[in-house]
């Protein structure tokens, strides 16, 4: 994979490099249709046609029309477009909102702001495997209660969230329901047709697709307001030019996952299975996350007594994850693990692998020594209390 | 964006630790902050300090300025150890500010170590 | 230039293709270096570096600190995050803003919105030329004023504004100044180091960068309020995976203008000059925009008795614009040409040629005759009013 | 998105609108609204349509539905007329239901159009 004579890459998680054939097809739109959709000439119209396709592309992947997909940078935006989008367009009928303490913060941080805007949240706790149980969203649903917002694979720990009958609560109260599917678009089969769900995020850089690209599926014309005003560009949800380029290598991951999803989880599910394996005999090891299910490209370990980041620091040249990977530079402690009832040090030490397409066994081989050899290392290190 | 939050000199000390061990039968300090734990020993012979060890439980940062410090004063006289102050090691090591607490914590422990070595005079004096 | 089998493309006001060098640049960081630069391991510091390498290029072109530019998705989110987040950001002082009726609609349509919130919007009207004298800003400047936003170049008609002059006048009283600065951006110098400028947004595809990607300029940690909330990405203003390969690209076009601007100038001089001489002579023939200056890369003009959308068509394969790139399938007359003074009807036959860097010779020789060919094809079909 | 805002046979009428063009000494009509404008003109012969020619000024749609209209109506009776409809002339051209109103300025052209041939044949018997 690309880069690899510097490092090891297990930080799928955060991002994955290009597929060859999202690269080739980049490369052709560049070289022919890269021009403005909403053009009235022979050159815009070739590039309308590009966008058509990739939201066919996309529409297959997860069962639903291309007239439901709005096209937006990533699914930072798509999240930030669906939850303020929903809440503000809903304000005067309840300011009741509800998600999960364990999100990403491209929603916990939404939430903030709409906190500080006059909109209650409640934010509900997993169980210590991370599974939300539907009876603890079901008894905070209130008459006011506009919308609920749940990830679909959590990005730390790969606990998947039983979105079917989560969205069938939602409906049930005819709220809305939003489905952060990052982690999970083109990594798990995902069907839109079947689940209850109203908004759905994605990013294709998540999936082997291109960075500052991502969608977001809107079911049935669901109101929202825009987060940007301008062109009269997506029905004017989402106005700026469009990326072509971009729109098109998403639509090739889509297809490439569609067919490769089945094949991915199993391969992923053996190099899971190994690397666990590999390090569980560790003494202290905690595995932080579903013992059982859960996303099989992600495995976030912890141990007694070392810090994380020097974990991070002695493991390289493997390219792996602390805390969450959307922002590791940050020190502080991760909340995700924390709302999993770990201590402060325990999330501290945490480290989370995460496996892709191009992950070898070999590479797996190398983080279980680089890991053992880390803990090891800084064990030796770390002194003891005094008695 | 800062790119490497490590430095050479960091990286260096955190790989290759040469002081890292108990000096046996030394003066011993141990100081817990912060998340941090950092524990000193050394072995004082007439009022020069002969050997430096450490231990560490923290972030980089902190494993590599016990490293520094041990470096630093060995072969010196007990009476230098009173010049100590992380400043240097803050720049040596380009310490980011955010983590200034922790370098403390070293401070902490090296003004402990002192008083360890102190103490193990006068009782040695008193025998 | 690409697809030039199919049509000749005279639309560069709405997009570019990319440049070479460009295109090379984002492949090699897709191939090497295309990961989280938020992430603490050797892959995410490479991004970083990429980042920051695109940064420094882009500085020089505006000459500002690298520090101080905020990747967007574009223009329209770039003009959205300055004038939503100064007007939000300030909103306690005072709730008075000031703007162009000719504006771009990712102007327009974000003050709009603003006017629904309670903001109060004075919209300036430009002379016949497109020109906004000094003093028609001083004059509607209050103690209540918060923000004024003038864009650089004009997108339909190319006539630039004298920023400097209406930047002094902001500074004066204190007030914000934003600029959009899509169509002038690698297009003419911009020394924003020597323009009393806060803001300045842009957008990489109007210069031969990629789509997908703009920037923002903020001058000395102007606060504003977000747009999107999230990960801690780019000092919380605009959180979201960077697309390190896309801010790559841009960094290259911007080092590619830098060296290219006075070239560009005065080749496109040329071109617009024989443009104009090739066409002028056509009875009742109209130039929208300055008689003189203005951005040589743009020629709007209107003829009597003609329909822009059926022009339009009569030119194919002819790649030109009618009313506003950003949407030309509407049928509304351009805003800004009745703004300039012109009937509806005026508006409605005007067509925009604008010229980049690939355009040659022949294209202009096609572009006089398809537009001659076309307009008498027209006024041919054109029935007279009885008497 | 729409891509292609025009049918091959918008395109095949605009590109060559057989029938632009005024039919010397036939019977004429004129319609102008919502800015568009539409002559048609035609040479009856026992109640028959020898020929039709128009003039337009307007969109592509307004423009080929102007042509369509001549095309179909050419050698048929002036009693056909009645039954114009531009129902099919929209679904023929695909045209977007926003044009609607465009369109029917064809249908208020073709009515004034049948008075007028009507006018002639009145005129023609009092002759
Ligand atoms: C669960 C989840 N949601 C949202 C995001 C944000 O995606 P992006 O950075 O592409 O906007 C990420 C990854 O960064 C994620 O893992
Ligand atoms: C003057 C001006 N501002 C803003 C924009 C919006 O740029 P983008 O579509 O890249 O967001 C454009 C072009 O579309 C423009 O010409």
């Amino acid at each position: 994979m690309p880069g690899s004579s510097d490092f090891v890459y297990m930080d799928y998680a955060a991002t994955t490099p290009l597929n060859s054939l999202v690269a080739e097809r980049m490369r052709t739109v560049q070289n022919s249709a890269c021009f403005n959709p909403a053009s009235n000439h022979i050159a815009g119209r070739q590039s309308a046609k590009v966008v058509m396709q990739a939201a066919t592309e996309l529409g297959l992947l997860l069962n639903v029309s291309p007239d439901s997909i709005l096209w937006t940078s990533g699914a930072t935006e798509s999240n930030n477009l669906a939850i303020l989008g929903a809440a503000r367009q809903r304000a005067h009928r309840g300011k009741h909102l509800i998600t999960m303490r364990t999100e990403h913060k491209a929603v916990i941080d939404v939430f903030r702001a709409l906190e500080k805007q006059g909109f209650e949240v409640s934010w509900l706790a997993p169980k210590p495997d991370g599974q939300l149980p539907v009876e603890r969203l079901i008894s905070t649903l209130r008459d006011d209660t506009q919308l609920v917002s749940i990830m679909h694979i959590n990005n730390e720990t790969g606990v998947i969230q039983d979105i079917a009958a989560l969205g069938a609560a939602c409906k049930e109260r005819d709220v809305l329901f939003h489905v952060d599917g990052a982690q999970a678009a083109g990594k798990i089969p995902v069907d839109l047709a079947a689940l209850p769900v109203d908004l759905y995020s994605l990013t294709a850089h998540k999936f082997y697709g291109p960075k500052g690209v991502g969608a977001l599926f809107v079911a049935n014309g669901t109101p929202l307001e825009p987060l940007m005003f301008g062109g009269g560009q997506q029905q004017r949800m989402r106005p700026g030019t469009l990326p072509v380029d971009l729109i098109a290598g998403l639509g090739v991951a889509a297809a490439v996952a569609t067919t490769s999803i089945a094949d991915d989880l199993a391969k992923l599910t053996g190099l899971k299975g190994r690397l666990l394996q590999g390090i569980q005999d560790i003494e202290g090891l905690q595995v932080n996350g579903p013992a059982k299910g859960g996303y099989p490209g992600i495995l976030n370990v912890g141990v007694d007594d070392v810090d994380g980041e020097s974990l991070l620091l002695a493991m390289e040249p493997l390219c792996v994850a602390t805390g969450s990977a959307c922002n590791s530079r940050s020190q502080e402690p991760s909340s995700v693990l924390r709302a999993l009832g770990r201590t402060d040090r325990q999330a501290q030490s945490a480290i989370r692998f995460s496996l892709g397409r191009p992950t070898t066994a070999a590479d797996i081989e190398m983080a279980i020594s680089s890991y053992r050899h880390a803990v090891r290392k800084l064990r030796a290190l770390a002194p003891e209390r005094p008695a | 964006m800062n790119i490497d939050p490590y430095n050479a000199v960091v990286r260096a000390y955190f790989d290759c630790p040469e002081h890292m061990g108990d000096i046996g039968g030394g003066a011993v300090a141990f100081f817990e902050d912060q998340g941090m734990r950092i524990r000193l020993s050394a072995k004082v012979v007439d009022g020069k300090i002969k050997k430096l060890g450490f231990r560490a439980w923290g972030c980089p940062h902190v494993i590599a300025a016990a490293e520094a410090f041990c470096r630093q004063f060995e072969g010196r006289s007990v009476a230098e150890l009173e010049e100590f102050k992380t400043s240097q090691i803050m720049g040596d090591l380009a310490v980011p500010v955010e983590k200034t607490g922790r370098i403390l914590v070293l401070e902490d422990t090296v003004r402990s170590l002192r008083a360890a070595i102190q103490d193990r005079i006068t009782n040695q004096a008193q025998d």
